[in-house]
């Protein structure tokens, strides 16, 4: 009843992956534009927050609705660490947030992923909502719901003044270079054993025990895993937005990576990706343009349920199977 | 009508900075003539906008015969005005009454000629979606729309994301109502705002307070467990206990946001009989609070003391409680005995339109919009040509103009605008069948301003 | 202090009564058609927005004013009806599909649902004073406490009873029961489940309005809270146990007499103290209260 | 009949004991069994009998309310599934669950992948793994699926899933393999096939192996040991002549 699984051979072999990456390089000396610097910045921030997330639905088959709290403990490390340790070199700020969101979804982690299901979903819910009420009460550390205020970091020791100039040329490509080390993780992580592992565990979680795996463990590490991502992720965006707020930790934002990886194609590993740049420049057009915007996102997420279950990149690998005949490809 | 007190001593507008003692204000019952001083320097200076400001400014001020300098020719394009406010979500009440009061002042001002012969051409844009993709429409707005100047934001949340950017987009950013103090603590080239914030009117609650009630003993407080809510309570308690340090707080409740049930909250106020009960709820909420608290009898046993009274004005109608105190926030759309021209036109054009008088945020807007207005006028006056974003900014710092919400005179320094707080006690009118503020009082601005980049409650500490 | 007590115990079973009344929707819809229903916020929101006009209307026509609850039933069902709209064009064709799209499909109709509540109603918050100011308060233990709220309390109460008798004692009742523990089996017994799922889902719907038009005259309505009422039911439910009606009840209970006298003694907690017992729930017995393990 | 220490060395799996209820129903009560290392051992049975619930026992899937068990030596009475599979026990199941989205190759390659003790290897790409690979094709060739190895497991043909479903414990290399009606929904001219693929293999390795089947002709011709199960106990026990002439089992499992 599911559609065909996608055989993880690319169709033409790295080549897309390259293109896209020049391309996504050139934007800055052709455009010069700081605004679509920005836009293009935060699509592959949420590429990454997406794909960490997707590391467990669609390979792991755990729908987590608490992932924002994961992102949120990255970008709350970033701002908490420069406004109170006055650490002002990115390479710093980054290390420290990715450890600790590492940390926090390596313990909420460690009690979810004994329950299966719509358990395992409410019960991330849960947690990720406790995380907010905490950042909202805790308030004269975290600054409540006025959040905190994140300056610009140095980057490799360099420090900027401009924030416009900042987004547009070094931080740009500070992102860019980041975003291809965790594309290129993330693949051979997919592509190796432990990945192999995983995807067993989405289709038939119970019978991988009998293996000699132990599914909860590897759901375990999973779950670590896919907060190493999220804390990167929530590491690039604070600088980039330059303030953090709880809305980043409240369960709407926990939406954004399952809309992404649904519209995008959770079952192909270029789906979060392509997802993510679809909903930042949909999202970002319509809100500017009308005040009933959450109208348009409701009917865009009922037609790809309804029409495209396999999401964008799903659907374009499947016309290729289905032309190509022989192999099973996938983008 | 109430009574209304005139004010012994002229403090407003006097430049120097003379310490004015709040025990001497308290004393000598009434301070400032603040709203009187108003009322005749702002019925000379501007009286309905567009025509009558240029007769007026024309008029040399110093003996220096002042000799103004050629006029350029003001550009045709249109002045593009942004305004930003929650049109969707919970913060939405306000949405709809601030949409009204700018499309009402937009299409007035267009009417006389727009600023200076320009048009001016307003959209809307919605602040109740995710705060990066605020900031990132806001950096649209200034980068690719290129707007001249975007008015908006009631989250001080957003506030504060976006006042770094409107220096690093260069475009004039008027905040007419998130009034968390905090947005003002750091010095931001393009960023202004126009109306009172946590910092001040909680300090014009308590001194009110002290007047009303002087032997007010038990308070109790419910609030909205944020950063606002938090702010509000700690200035107006801190302020109280500098006065009457054996003022006791007998029952505290922390609402989450968009909490709709309260009779717990309100059950257990009332078991600790309190003399005055502290909110500053506002809102859906407020309404939902009151609307509860009536069904409870609360006012008869308890008075309530409220900074953002109005909000539940119109939705509550006759129902409203007498005898209640509380502040519309900052401005008030009705002076009682003191209207000058900008409060008069703007309240009858309002009325004329929507049939309903404007509530608090309506006057915000009005505040900003005049600020606004005021300051290219007065650029372009002293330069000749149309002023640039720069120069627009440059003016505002400092300006002191008048709106129809009263008088503002925004302070160099950290560019808040010390707009003196209005707090009155509530009583139904028969005329718009609700209730209204009336027995008014307009506390002086430097009795409750904390200086610039200073926290309150330190502020406090040091009276 | 605790001549207040029988006035928190009252306010708990009302929060207790409108969260059982909010969240017998959502663990009905779950319970036969397997659906967590995200939607079912917005019908709660409905249920609120249509009771306001109604009740605006009803009190213009100057009818006997004793008249006016009828206009919370109205309510309910017309949320019901709108629920109608949904359930066999959008939901009927995935409830074969994997969870995650049921879910997705759901929070697409809250986004739809929460934009059209602001295109008819407005931005501004909406009230139905009359059924809350009519009947008056009494004083227990020396605070006032409205007749209303006996009457919300008495509403869920008769809901929970009429709920249990029909699904324990009706005919329809245990058909309903017997398509949920097995569709395909009861299917092959003639019943025709379709029109079944969209029978309760409509009734899913109605509860959800119910307890919004119930809670407006108390309260008020704004936009922007479908998303705040989904926890609370999601919370009821999961402490209860998933579509176990009398685990809702009795999670209810629990919860609103928790919240009561934690606002009083803690008023730090009220931000997180839902939650918190719902992880108490999932880490003791992740079923609930009264649920089966799958 | 107590067994005494040497019995449980010399033994690949004794139980001792062993119950199972389910409320008052006693699916498995008080099963004393031993198996010889390289036996090829049916169980039969009505319906009902315990036969599933005692091999959901073996592995496992189920707790055991009361009794022991011991393999190779060892008592696993408290030990997790993965933990004993991990020390050679294999399990195929009644209901064939296969990881369904999954190719056939990278169904038997999980099985691979775990028995090596690389499932925990992040940076390695598992296509170059070419032991693995080797072992995987193996496997297919002993099994026949090596044709439909590009086919994902839900496109099989019922046959072929069940052949699938019992090649991936065998993937395992286990000691001890336990299969749960291997033939059950193949049609019955293709059921012998099945199960004589199934034994070679089996006896190949020299894997014991224990099998629960309903078709008599099957068991009879294919077993070293039949064990027949009536209401959670062991009513016979030995060669399959003898059993196949007990007068209990005639009259409780025949039905003759």
């Amino acid at each position: 009843m599911f559609p065909k699984s996608f055989h993880i051979k690319p169709i033409l072999g790295l080549l897309p992956y390259i293109i896209g990456i020049v391309a996504l390089g050139l934007i800055p000396p052709l455009t010069g534009s700081t605004y679509l610097a920005y836009l293009v910045g935060l699509a592959i921030v949420l590429a990454i927050f997406a794909m960490g997330f997707n590391l467990l639905f669609g390979y792991t088959g755990l729908l987590s609705f608490g992932h924002a709290a994961y992102f949120g403990a990255g970008c709350y490390a970033f701002a908490m660490l420069m406004k109170y340790y006055h650490i002002q070199s990115f390479e710093l700020l980054f290390l420290g947030s990715v450890i600790i969101a590492t940390l926090t979804a390596a313990v909420i982690g460690y009690v979810c992923v004994r329950y299966i299901k719509i358990y395992f979903s409410l019960l991330t819910l849960a947690f990720g909502q406790v995380e907010y009420a905490l950042v909202v009460k805790l308030y004269n550390i975290t600054g409540g719901t006025d959040g905190i205020r994140v300056m610009m970091p140095t980057l490799l020791g360099f420090t900027f003044k401009d924030k416009g100039f900042f987004v547009t040329w070094p931080f740009y490509y500070y992102i860019l270079a980041i975003f291809t080390i965790c594309v290129i993780v993330l693949w051979i992580i997919l592509n190796s054993h432990f990945g192999k592992i995983l995807q067993a565990i989405r289709d038939n979680d119970v019978r991988v025990n009998f293996l000699g795996v132990s599914e909860r463990r590897y759901k375990w590490y999973a779950f670590i895993l896919s907060g190493v991502f999220c804390g990167v992720a929530g590491a690039l965006f604070a600088p980039l937005n330059g303030h953090i707020g709880p809305e980043h930790v409240y369960w709407g934002f926990s939406a954004t990576p399952l809309f992404i990886a649904l519209i995008g194609g959770h079952r192909v590993f270029l789906g979060p990706i392509i997802g993510s740049f679809i909903y930042v420049l949909v999202r970002h057009y319509v809100t500017a343009f009308t005040i009933y915007w959450e109208l348009f996102f409701g009917a865009i997420v009922i037609l790809f349920t309804l029409l495209f279950p396999y999401g964008v990149c799903g659907g374009i690998s499947l016309w290729l199977a289905r032309r190509m005949k022989s192999a099973k490809t996938s983008l | 009508m109430g009574t209304y007190k005139h004010w012994r001593e002229v403090k407003f507008l006097s430049e120097e900075k003379k310490e004015v003692s709040r025990r001497k204000f308290l004393a000598t019952s009434i301070g400032t003539l603040v709203v009187g001083a108003v009322a005749g320097y702002a019925g000379g200076y501007a009286t309905a906008p567009g025509k009558v400001v240029e007769k007026v400014v024309e008029k040399p001020v110093e003996k220096v015969v002042y000799k103004p300098p050629p006029k350029r020719p003001v550009p045709k394009e249109p002045i593009k005005l942004a305004y930003r406010d929650h049109l969707s979500g919970a913060l939405a009440v306000r949405g709809e009454w601030t949409k009204r009061a700018m499309e009402l002042l937009v299409e007035e001002t267009n009417k006389e000629g727009g600023i200076l012969g320009r048009e001016i051409s307003l959209t809307f844009h919605d602040e109740a979606i995710p705060v990066e993709e605020c900031v990132a429409d806001f950096r649209r707005l200034g980068l690719e729309a290129k707007v001249d100047v975007i008015i908006g934001t009631t989250s001080s949340g957003v506030a504060l994301a976006q006042a770094p950017v409107a220096d690093e987009i260069k475009t004039i950013y008027i905040i007419p109502h998130a009034a968390s103090y905090k947005v003002v603590m750091e010095p931001h080239k393009y960023v202004f705002r126009t109306n009172g914030h946590t910092g001040a009117v909680p300090i014009a609650m308590a001194l009110y307070v002290l007047k009303k009630m002087p032997d007010v003993k038990r308070v109790a407080h419910i609030d909205m467990d944020y950063a606002w809510g938090r702010d509000n309570w700690n200035v107006f308690i801190a302020t109280l206990k500098k006065y009457k340090p054996d003022v006791e707080v007998v029952a505290e409740v922390w609402e989450k946001v968009g909490e709709v049930d309260h009779s717990t909250a309100i059950t257990k106020v009332l078991a600790a009989k309190p003399d005055i009960v502290f909110n500053s709820h506002w809102g859906g909420q407020l309404v939902s609070l009151v609307r509860q608290a009536i069904e409870y009898k609360f006012f008869e046993y308890t008075t309530f003391v409220c900074t953002v009274i109005e909000e539940a004005f119109p939705e509550i109608g006759p129902d409203f409680p007498e005898g209640q105190l509380g502040a519309p926030w900052t401005f008030y759309w009705e002076y009682p005995g003191y209207r000058w021209n900008l409060n008069r036109w703007f309240v009858k054009k309002f009325i004329e339109k929507y049939g309903v008088p404007p509530n608090y945020p309506c006057m915000q807007c009005a505040a900003a919009f005049f600020a606004y207005k005021t300051a290219v006028e007065k650029a372009y006056e002293v330069l000749g040509e149309y002023p640039t974003k720069e120069q627009i900014a440059e003016t505002l710092a400092g300006l002191a103009y008048a709106h129809p919400g009263g008088m503002n005179r925004i302070r160099r320094e950290d560019h808040q605008a010390l707009a003196p707080p209005t707090v009155g006690v509530t009583k139904i009118d028969p005329k718009w069948n609700m209730a209204v503020l009336h027995d008014f009082e307009v506390i002086s601005a430097e009795l409750v301003y904390p200086p610039p980049f200073t926290e309150p409650l330190e502020w406090i500490k040091t009276w | 202090m605790f001549e207040a007590y029988p006035a928190y115990i009252l306010n708990g079973l009302l929060y207790a009564s409108l969260l059982f009344l909010l969240s017998s929707g959502l663990n009905v819809v779950l319970g036969v058609l397997k659906i967590l229903n995200l939607a079912h916020g917005s019908f709660y929101v409905l249920g609120a927005y249509l009771t306001t006009s109604f009740v605006a209307l009803f009190v213009a026509t100057g009818l006997p004013i004793y008249l006016v609850y009828t206009q919370i039933l109205v309510a309910a069902a017309v949320a019901g009806i709108i629920g109608f709209l949904f359930e066999p064009t959008l939901l009927r064709p995935i409830y074969k599909r994997e969870e995650s799209y049921q879910l997705l499909l759901t929070f697409g109709i809250l986004l739809v649902l929460s934009d059209v509540t602001k295109i008819v109603w407005g931005l501004g918050a909406k009230v139905a004073p009359e059924p809350f100011k009519l009947l008056g308060s009494f004083t227990i233990g020396g605070i006032p406490f409205p007749y209303y709220n006996l009457l919300v309390i008495a509403v869920g109460f008769v809901v929970f009873l009429m709920l249990w008798f029909f699904f324990a004692k009706t005919r329809t009742g245990k058909i309903i029961r017997a398509t949920a523990t097995n569709r395909e089996v009861t299917t092959s017994l003639g019943v025709n489940v379709p029109r079944i799922f969209t029978l309760v889902f409509v009734f899913g719907c109605f509860l959800g309005g119910l307890a919004g038009a119930l809670a407006v005259p108390m309260q008020s309505i704004f936009p922007g809270l479908a998303m705040e009422m989904l926890i609370l039911s999601f919370v009821i439910v999961v402490i209860g146990g998933m579509g176990s009606l009398e685990g809702a009840f009795i999670g209810s209970i629990i919860v609103g007499i928790a919240r009561s006298f934690g606002i009083v003694y803690f008023p730090e907690i009220e931000l997180a103290i839902l939650f918190i017992i719902m992880i108490i729930v999932l880490l003791v017995r992740p079923q609930g209260l009264f649920g089966r393990r799958e | 009949m107590a067994s005494s220490k040497d019995e449980i060395s010399k033994n690949i799996l004794v139980t001792r004991n062993l119950k199972k209820y389910f409320g008052e129903v006693h699916a498995v009560d008080g099963v004393n069994l031993s198996i010889l290392e390289g036996e090829v051992a049916f169980i039969i049975g009505p319906n009902g009998a315990g036969k599933t619930t005692f091999l959901n026992l073996l592995c496992k899937w189920l707790e055991p309310d009361e009794g022991k068990i011991f393999f190779m030596g060892k008592d696993v009475t408290k030990m997790p599934p993965y933990k004993l599979t991990k020390m050679g026990i294999g399990r195929s199941f009644q209901l064939v669950n296969l990881y369904d989205t999954l190719t056939v190759f990278d169904n038997i390659r999980v099985a691979v992948i775990s028995r090596l003790g690389r499932s925990g290897k992040i940076f390695s790409l598992v296509d170059r793994d070419k032991e693995v690979a080797k072992e995987t094709e193996e496997i297919l060739k002993t099994f026949g699926l090596s044709d439909k190895k590009d086919l994902l497991a839900s496109e099989l043909p019922h046959g072929d899933r069940k052949l699938l479903d019992v090649a991936i414990p065998f993937a395992l290399k286990p000691k001890l393999l336990l299969l749960d009606e291997p033939t059950s929904g193949v049609s019955t001219e293709e059921k012998d096939p099945v199960m004589k693929t199934i034994v070679s293999a089996v006896k190949a390795a020299g894997t014991t192996a224990l099998i629960i089947e309903h078709d008599m002709s099957i068991v009879f011709s294919y077993s070293d040991r039949v064990i027949a199960m009536h209401e959670g106990k062991i009513l016979a026990d030995g060669k399959p002549k003898e059993v196949q002439e007990n007068k209990l089992v005639k009259t409780l499992i025949m039905g003759e």
